[in-house]
């Protein structure tokens, strides 16, 4: 990626913060164990660590949301504890937490000074609160999200910059950014160190959390690896880290090949899903495709080009205006889910949690839901089947912990993204429709899950990938479609294909 | 009713003086006595409720069972039946709906409870051994005579009708008397906007009937409680070009119409006492004794209570054995 | 076909680490419950404390499980309904209804000279199909649930009213009071279609397909939708059966009465819907217990029980129950707060 | 839409379409409710149609609102409480607490010897006293609401009853009955009250951070405790403030009534529950109409008004109530779908 390299040297400033023997424990899990992690003023420290590592739970006890069980929290030097987010707040930290922490029935300048509102007296300025939300929006670079919009409207990008504005409208001295970048595409990210920087500069310190090797490498100075709760390996210098020890630390092995080699598609394989003059949304182009058995197509774009509206639309979970698509010649019902299931189509929405998971039931009762019946005997369920099954996808995913009885809710943001993809594969389909199957995934697992999509390619499902990584569309896809403003700009296979390439495409698309 | 006189028994603790009974009031065995009424929801049942609670503590040979009250036939008739096991020497039900709790009833009729039906009549007299009743179809004929008298052949009067609960057979009674005495002199109700027994209901009601009614000539409130909501509503109004009747008998509504410039002119008496006689009764069943002034040496098998009209001439006379609703 | 078999030849099998029959009864109910069964048993001790053996009387034990039959089975259809986050403010209308639609005049002599079968038939599918109104309404009108079922149980009294013009109707098919009025082995009729219904509800919705949607629809509705469930069908499909439980409950009311009356039921709904929230079921959906349902029932009809026994004020009594039922749920939340630390 | 002139091209992808400052403005207030004031003015113009002059009468236009007053404070206060995903089954029994509390013996014969405003900051202490207590069991002690105020409702009452020993307290002191039961300008008091609270509560619920935070715990409680607020505290208030509202509807109805009595506001809770809902607010919390409360209570009194003044019988209102009730809400979802649409 081309993220502008960072020449700032490693600030040599004092120590701000320092976390010392932090224990954690949850209901039978130790989530972290005799954590030691410091952040010295005007620096970016990242957290590195695979899904489940205690990343989000160390974050969490240093804002206050959770209360260790040992430890102690040192801010210059004194020893404090939060008893609930507000102490941490008011002590300088901010955070925005990864799953997004939003009150999605408020405006936007609403959620940004929440818990801190303009006021006179008890009575809110609203006008007071517009102005400064459009200036930090404005700042963000996103005039174009008004403060009077419902927070709910935005996408989760949006969102996502409404939360870094929230951060922002507080005087802080320590940011804490939870795998801020997971929703955005590389031109937003770029935004977003550009803010990292001027809050460095001005001597914030900033925690950053991400998966993605090549952010650490541009934004970040210093690197603590957490692996199954404990640290291990502290205050690496980002210079002088290799991205290949850094995975090693986290994941215990090395990884070299992330994406592997496609099998290319026959010449005379049969059209599995075909989509006709379909017309998404009202005003929109028609727009007309098909998939082949075992071929891959990828969907670039940028966030808010309308892809996932193109998924939604094939998949019936949106009714599109107009056209049809078939699938193995076989038209489906309009905006009918259960048509497209029964057919053989499955769809890994983009937002886990709200479209995807029962987050207070079972690991089991979430693999098998869109398959149910085939986990029971005469409407009856088989406990032993669904164990069965689920297990499978918990090896093959290298799900952690490796329990089908937990609760969803219970696990890490990346293992829960496994889950889902799990309950297609052992759903087993003609047509898996994927919307950001990355989203939040740690390096090794994202390896499995490019391996799993090839072995699926190969096994001739026809894979439809939505990703705003364009590498990842592009190492993954045979074909790569240019998506714009809800139009399709162009085709061409992914070898012809680059990431500047897909760049200008999008621009040209690009109505100004 | 019992062998005092009707005034000085209906009062409870202030006049009640079991000594006048006779040989009655002397205490006998020790009898336990079950008691089971609908919800206190309104006034009137409230009243009936503690006049009977109070009544049984004159005795000190009476321990009396108060179960919770409820408007749940199912509840009630579980009640019953707790009753039966525990072996009561009587019972003393007020059902929230007769024809529902006849079965159970005769359940313990069977196990040899003799059971005391109060105010709501069962659907077979068989299922008890003695009913006490307020004449309800009595009341609405009063009412009725009272207004066609006071009006005195006035055609085309407007009449308003304010019953309680409606669903309730005795509600459904009173009705109906009161439509057959007006039939007689040739009137007919022309609003009727049912209330629930509530001070608050009978406000609710009556608002929207003077706003139906722009005239009206006579208005009969089936029940002073709510009837003190209904004044209240007339009063709001200010609205005093009919008059009206009520039934109950409460205190207030005997104050009122003592005070002569009240739109209420009368009210008919509808005993609170049923209950507590009721629960004599029960005493006097299970003791195996008889009613003192007569003859027979059982107790009657139904005991239907007078309905007495009460007016500005005659109100003083009634005034000391009112309830307070 | 799944593809996990076609792309890995070898299968391992994984064997579910084997409980024990004892713990899992304890995992499934027992342990979920403590508080409730504790709640019970404290209030078991109470009655026997302060009534002695006419509360620990078997006579009296009938008594309470049979005052809490109707309720309960209502509950188990209740249950279903809150389970999917929904509510059902009708059922005790429905009740009046199916009730009084089963003993109108021409009924009961088509049953008396047909059979007795056909008056419970009656009362099941008048409430089933005030059911389904609810649920076409909800799931495909988008009504909540709270005004759909707030505007039924307006409209079915109304209806019970003017169908029975507010008379109390006597049943008089003798066979019909025999049969659900009964024993069986002394045991009575309506207790037995209790258990059984109650261990239906139980089965459908912990071993099959049908409850697993439930708790899916409840857990995540959209997520129910994307994965090919049909929400709308099986929305409907709930508030009817909760109809349905409401038209039994009629039938073991009628027994029990010996009336069809438009007051049947009246404030059951609360009655129904405070004993399985009691019970554990969350009105937000996702998680439903039908033994914790039953426990919840079970609770509220010792408590009148207990209250019948001993002798407290009518006044005394209400502060009393208020008292109790927090009492219980604090105690609930501490022993489940106990039971998850070790 | 505004446009960047910065480097990069105009991004205005972050946002769902399009929908402009005037269009926002329409959708907050009366749009929103539409549908409700659509519903409103049909039953109006069915009143004028069937009843003539007798409705559309001013007296009796008063009678309306006068009958709405004291359901609409107490649902003002339910707003609250059902926006923060709450649910409040206590108001009516609080209601009787405090009327029956401010109307005692002892409490009148301190009224009279020094002003009337006693009574009234009686009636009030105490229904914010009893909120609290359901606030505080709610908040701190996780004990949910629906269970909180079913006991509440329980015991609340039996207290009435006990302090009222279930008497109708005539209300002798005449200055109160002058201050609150009068007329001020032709407008009666109570009415003047139901504006103000409902006034206040509007500014509150929007205008105040009390509301901002009220809409944020509703909407996602998780999310408010993240950005500091104190959510425990806050509820605890919203519950104390639901009391007070039925100290104030106490108040009212002592003086529509002449009396205190431990059955004042029998049923009150559902009433005004499904008034809140049907004016929009949602029972899963987040979103809250004041506006629509009040168009919710005043559509509930002008149908009763309505089915008297065209002497309708009770059954036959019920029926239609539940048919009016399904078709006002399906035809405010038509009408709200049509907006979007425009
Ligand atoms: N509330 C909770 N209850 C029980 N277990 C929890 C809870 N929160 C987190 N855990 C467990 O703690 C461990 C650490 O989780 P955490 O969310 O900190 O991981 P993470 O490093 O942030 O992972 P990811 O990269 O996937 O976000 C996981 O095993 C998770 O299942
Ligand atoms: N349910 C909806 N209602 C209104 N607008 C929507 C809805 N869903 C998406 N949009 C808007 O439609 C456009 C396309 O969104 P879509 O989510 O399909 O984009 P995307 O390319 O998948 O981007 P992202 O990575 O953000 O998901 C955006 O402007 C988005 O805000
Ligand atoms: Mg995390
Ligand atoms: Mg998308």
């Amino acid at each position: 990626m081309n993220y502008d390299q960072d020449t700032e040297s490693t600030p040599g400033g004092s120590t701000l913060l320092e976390m010392r023997g932090i224990e954690k424990r949850f209901p039978g899990i130790v989530a972290l164990r005799e954590v030691a992690f410091e952040v010295t003023a005007g620096e970016v420290h990242c957290l590195l660590g695979q899904n489940g590592a205690g990343k989000s739970t160390l974050i969490k006890v240093l804002a206050g949301v959770h209360q260790p069980n040992e430890g102690q929290i040192l801010l210059d030097g004194k020893e404090i504890g939060f008893s609930n987010p507000d102490e941490a707040i008011k002590a300088g930290i901010g955070t925005m937490y990864q799953e997004l922490d939003l009150v999605e029935t408020l405006t936007v300048a609403e959620n940004i000074f929440l818990g801190h509102e303009k006021a006179r007296a008890g009575f809110s300025s609203r006008k007071a609160e517009h102005r400064a939300a459009a200036g930090l929006l404005t700042r963000l670079g996103h005039p174009e999200i008004l403060p009077e919009m419902e927070v709910g409207e935005l996408s989760a990008a949006g969102q996502q910059i409404v939360s870094m504005a929230r951060a922002l409208s507080r005087d802080v001295r320590l940011i804490i950014m939870d795998e801020p970048s997971a929703v955005l595409d590389s031109e937003e990210v770029r935004n977003l160190f550009d803010t990292v920087r001027f809050l460095t500069a001005s001597g914030v310190a900033v925690i950053y959390i991400s998966h993605r090797l090549e952010e650490i490498r541009v934004i970040g100075d210093r690197i603590t690896v957490l692996k199954d709760g404990t640290a291990v390996a502290s205050n690496l210098l980002v210079a002088d880290t290799p991205n290949a020890e850094l995975i090693k630390l986290m994941t215990g092995r090395s990884i070299t090949n992330v994406f592997p080699a496609l099998t290319p598609v026959a010449d005379d394989a049969a059209a599995v899903l075909e989509v006709k003059d379909l017309v998404v949304a009202p005003g929109n182009e028609p727009i007309s495709f098909s998939v082949a058995a075992g071929e891959v197509l990828g969907l670039a774009g940028l966030v808010g080009s309308g892809r996932s509206e193109i998924l939604g639309a094939i998949y019936g979970s949106t009714k599109p205006v107009s056209g049809s698509v078939h699938l193995d010649g076989k038209k489906l019902r309009p905006g009918s889910t259960v048509s497209a299931v029964n057919a053989g189509m499955g769809l890994c929405p983009e937002e886990r949690k709200s479209q995807a998971l029962l987050l207070d039931d079972t690991l089991a009762a979430n693999f098998t839901l869109a398959s149910i019946p085939r986990y029971s005997l005469a409407g009856f369920t088989s406990g032993k089947r669904e164990y069965q099954a689920s297990m499978e996808q918990i090896t093959k995913l290298e799900l952690r912990p490796a329990d089908p009885m937990r609760e969803a809710r219970t696990l890490s943001g990346g293992n829960q993204q496994k889950i889902v993809l799990g309950r297609w594969l052992s759903h087993g389909c003609r047509v898996l429709l994927l919307d950001e199957p990355t989203r939040g995934v740690d390096v090794g697992a994202r390896s499995e899950i490019y391996t799993l999509v090839s072995e699926l390619s190969r096994a001739g499902i026809a894979i439809i990938v939505v990703s705003s990584e364009l590498e990842e569309v592009l190492g993954l896809s045979h074909e790569v479609l240019v998506v714009s403003e809800n139009r399709i700009v162009h085709r061409a296979p992914a070898a012809q294909m680059s990431e500047h390439r897909i760049l200008d495409l999008v621009m040209e698309g690009t109505t100004l | 009713v019992s062998n005092a006189p009707a005034e000085t028994a209906s009062t409870g603790a202030a006049a009640a003086a079991p000594a006048a009974a006779g040989s009655n009031a002397e205490a006998g065995e020790k009898v336990t006595i079950g008691f089971s009424v609908p919800a206190a929801d309104h006034g009137f049942m409230a009243a009936m409720t503690d006049l009977a609670v109070e009544t049984a503590k004159e005795y000190p040979d009476v321990e009396l069972k108060v179960a919770e009250g409820t408007n749940d036939v199912s509840v009630q008739i579980s009640q019953v039946e707790t009753m039966i096991n525990d072996k009561v020497d009587a019972i003393v039900l007020l059902p929230f709906d007769g024809a529902a709790l006849t079965q159970v009833a005769q359940k313990a009729m069977d196990a040899g409870i003799p059971v005391i039906n109060v105010d709501r009549e069962f659907s077979t007299a068989q299922s008890s051994r003695v009913t006490v009743l307020g004449d309800n179809y009595g009341v609405g004929v009063s009412a009725g005579d009272f207004i066609c008298n006071e009006l005195d052949g006035k055609k085309d009067a407007k009449i308003g009708e304010i019953p309680g609960i409606d669903s309730l057979p005795l509600t459904q009674d009173r009705s109906r008397g009161f439509e057959d005495a007006l039939e007689k002199c040739g009137l007919e109700v022309s609003n009727r906007v049912p209330a629930e027994f509530t001070v608050e209901s009978g406000e609710k009601a009556a608002s929207n009937l003077l706003q139906a009614a722009p005239h009206l000539d006579a208005i009969w409130n089936h029940d002073d409680d709510q009837g003190v909501g209904v004044l209240a509503a007339i009063k709001a109004a200010d609205r005093d070009e009919f008059f009206m009747v009520g039934n109950g008998g409460s205190a207030n509504m005997m104050r009122e119409i003592q005070s002569g410039d009240s739109v209420v002119k009368a009210t008919t008496v509808y005993p609170a006492y049923q209950a507590a006689d009721g629960v004599r009764v029960a005493r006097l069943v299970a003791q195996d004794k008889a009613l003192g002034d007569l003859l027979d040496i059982e107790i009657p098998r139904q005991i239907v209570l007078y309905a007495a009209v009460v007016t500005a001439e005659n109100v003083e006379k009634y005034l000391p054995t009112a309830f307070e609703s | 076909m799944s593809t996990t078999t076609e792309t890995q030849p070898s299968r391992t099998v994984y064997t579910r680490p084997r409980r024990s029959a004892m713990k899992w009864l304890l995992d499934a109910g027992l342990r979920r419950n403590m508080g409730l069964i504790f709640a019970l048993l404290l209030l078991c001790a109470l009655g026997a404390f302060t009534a002695g053996d006419r509360f620990a009387d078997s006579n009296n034990m009938m008594t309470i499980v049979r005052l809490a039959a109707v309720t309960g089975v209502v509950s188990i259809g209740a249950t279903f309904v809150i389970t999917i986050a929904g509510i059902d403010l009708s059922v005790g209308a429905i009740l009046a209804l199916s009730a009084v639609w089963a003993t109108t005049v021409s009924g009961q002599a088509f049953a008396e000279s047909s059979s007795w079968i056909f008056m419970a038939l009656t009362a099941m599918a008048v409430g089933a199909a005030a059911g389904l109104i609810n649920g076409i309404l909800i799931a495909y009108g988008k009504v909540v649930s709270f005004i759909t079922t707030l505007a039924m149980m307006a409209a079915a009294r109304g209806l019970a009213e003017i169908i029975s013009d507010k008379k109390t109707q006597i049943i008089t098919v003798e066979p019909f009071l025999k049969a659900v009025g009964g024993d069986v082995f002394g045991v009575p009729v309506i207790v037995l279609i209790f258990i059984l219904v109650a261990i239906g509800g139980w089965v459908l919705l912990n071993r099959t397909t049908f409850g697993r949607r439930t708790f899916a629809i409840g857990g995540n509705p959209e997520a129910a939708r994307l994965a090919g469930i049909k929400v709308e069908r099986h929305t409907m499909a709930i508030y009817a059966l909760a109809g349905l439980c409401a038209g039994i409950g009629a039938l073991m009311l009628m027994a029990r009465t010996t009336t069809g009356s438009a007051t049947h039921g009246t404030g059951l709904e609360l009655d129904v819907i405070a004993a399985v929230v009691i019970g554990g079921t969350l009105l937000t959906g996702g998680r439903g217990s039908i033994f914790g349902t039953v426990l919840g029932v079970l609770i509220f009809s010792t408590l009148t029980n207990l209250f019948t026994l001993n002798n407290l004020s009518l006044s005394v009594q209400l502060v009393a129950k208020g008292a109790i039922i927090v009492s219980a749920v604090l105690i609930q939340r501490q022993l489940a707060r106990r039971a998850q630390r070790t």
